[in-house]
């Protein structure tokens, strides 16, 4: 399945772009979608743990499953007002 | 015609932006939070500040607070904006109004939706510092437990 | 420049009257509440209100008001505006500002001073209704005890 | 002692006037001027335990001395904002 990704503030710095299209398995959740991310990328996976994720612009848990065409996004701790 | 608003945006804030919006002849009161970028951060200077936000859901997550708003006390219209890109010091980051029928509900609401915010809100800070440096802000990690 | 305001007027309160006023390059927060003419007082339809002041005195204790404020808060600068004569429904009858390094302080100033003024400042207001009657409004007296 | 007295939104409309100049005996207190304003408008002894009183803008009590030249004023409950 292809997902598009968005990466935000410290994260995007890291990650090096704001937006991704990726492919992923059919049944992957975020838990896989990290693991991937970090592969590429080793210092995501220090960052990961303090990260919010959401899917479809609504907060999801580690193990929520990924469907084709989900729009996922990496959350910083917020600190907007 | 009073009605909500919920807004992300690149240009300036004043600060009598949702007054407006927000007041019917039903109302009396109207209590407004302005969010004002301050040219020190615990007596570090600061230059300016930019803000990112992961702008569709923000709304969404904005939207959410004025539901919550409503439900907890008897409002009648909330109003936020927020700014994102380049802002100077002295320029609003964020402006709340809530209006309401009796004062207490909208001074209460007003700072519900603000601490909400900083919760909640997909938005982030970085700071540059006069001396040159600069990083993003990250919020209370924990904050994010109460999404 | 920013500095602390207590008026008594006649003339017309805009809802960012206070805004520049009370805002310096420290403060992070500006809170403002407006008090409005509604259109009506527990159903009973408002034609217009006549607001009558001990104009010294309420602006002395007005002044008080911030002072008490400053005692209990780290807030930078409070502005009180309130308008006597006839108001139209929609209008502003009293604007309070109320600036500050972080958001905390200046919410719970602005509501602690909005509070205040109705209990302690020499000011009335009479209901002229709808329905042709009007009456001088009386508040709560025992809130005179805590003057 | 000559005092002046000033009278606000009710208390005014019952008085008929804002403002009084009034003479009083050497040593009179608050209670005594609300005696001698009872004495010609038998309807402001019922007004009165509703009202404050400030001598020179300040808030007394009934019990406080007038002197020549103060500002006495009667303050039904406040009702701005």
């Amino acid at each position: 399945m292809n997902i598009k990704v968005l990466f935000f503030a410290s994260c995007r710095d890291l990650i090096g772009t704001g937006e991704r299209k990726m492919t992923l398995p059919d049944g992957a959740t975020v838990t896989d979608l990290i693991s991937k991310l970090a592969m590429e990328q080793a210092r995501f996976t220090d960052m990961a743990p303090s990260l919010m994720v959401s899917v479809n612009q609504a907060y999801v848990e580690r193990d929520a499953k990924l469907q084709d065409g989900d729009e996922v996004a990496f959350i910083p701790p917020v600190s907007g007002g | 015609m009073a009605g909500d608003v919920y807004k992300i945006q690149d240009k300036k804030i004043k600060p009598d932006a949702l007054y407006n919006a927000v007041l019917a002849d039903s109302d009396g009161a109207v209590t407004t939070f302005a969010g004002v970028v301050r040219d020190n951060t615990k007596g570090r200077g600061t230059s300016y500040l930019v803000y990112d936000a992961y702008r569709d859901m923000a709304e969404k997550k904005m939207r959410e607070i004025g539901k919550e708003v409503k439900e907890k006390w008897e409002v009648d219209c909330v109003g936020i904006l927020h700014r994102v890109g380049r802002l100077e010091i002295g320029e609003i980051s964020v402006l709340i109004a809530i209006s309401s029928p009796h004062r207490k509900a909208s001074l209460e609401a007003c700072h519900y939706a603000i601490d909400r915010l900083k919760q909640t809100v997909p938005i982030w800070k970085k700071e540059v510092w006069t001396d040159g440096g600069e990083a993003w802000i990250e919020g209370d990690p924990s904050a994010l437990a109460s999404r």
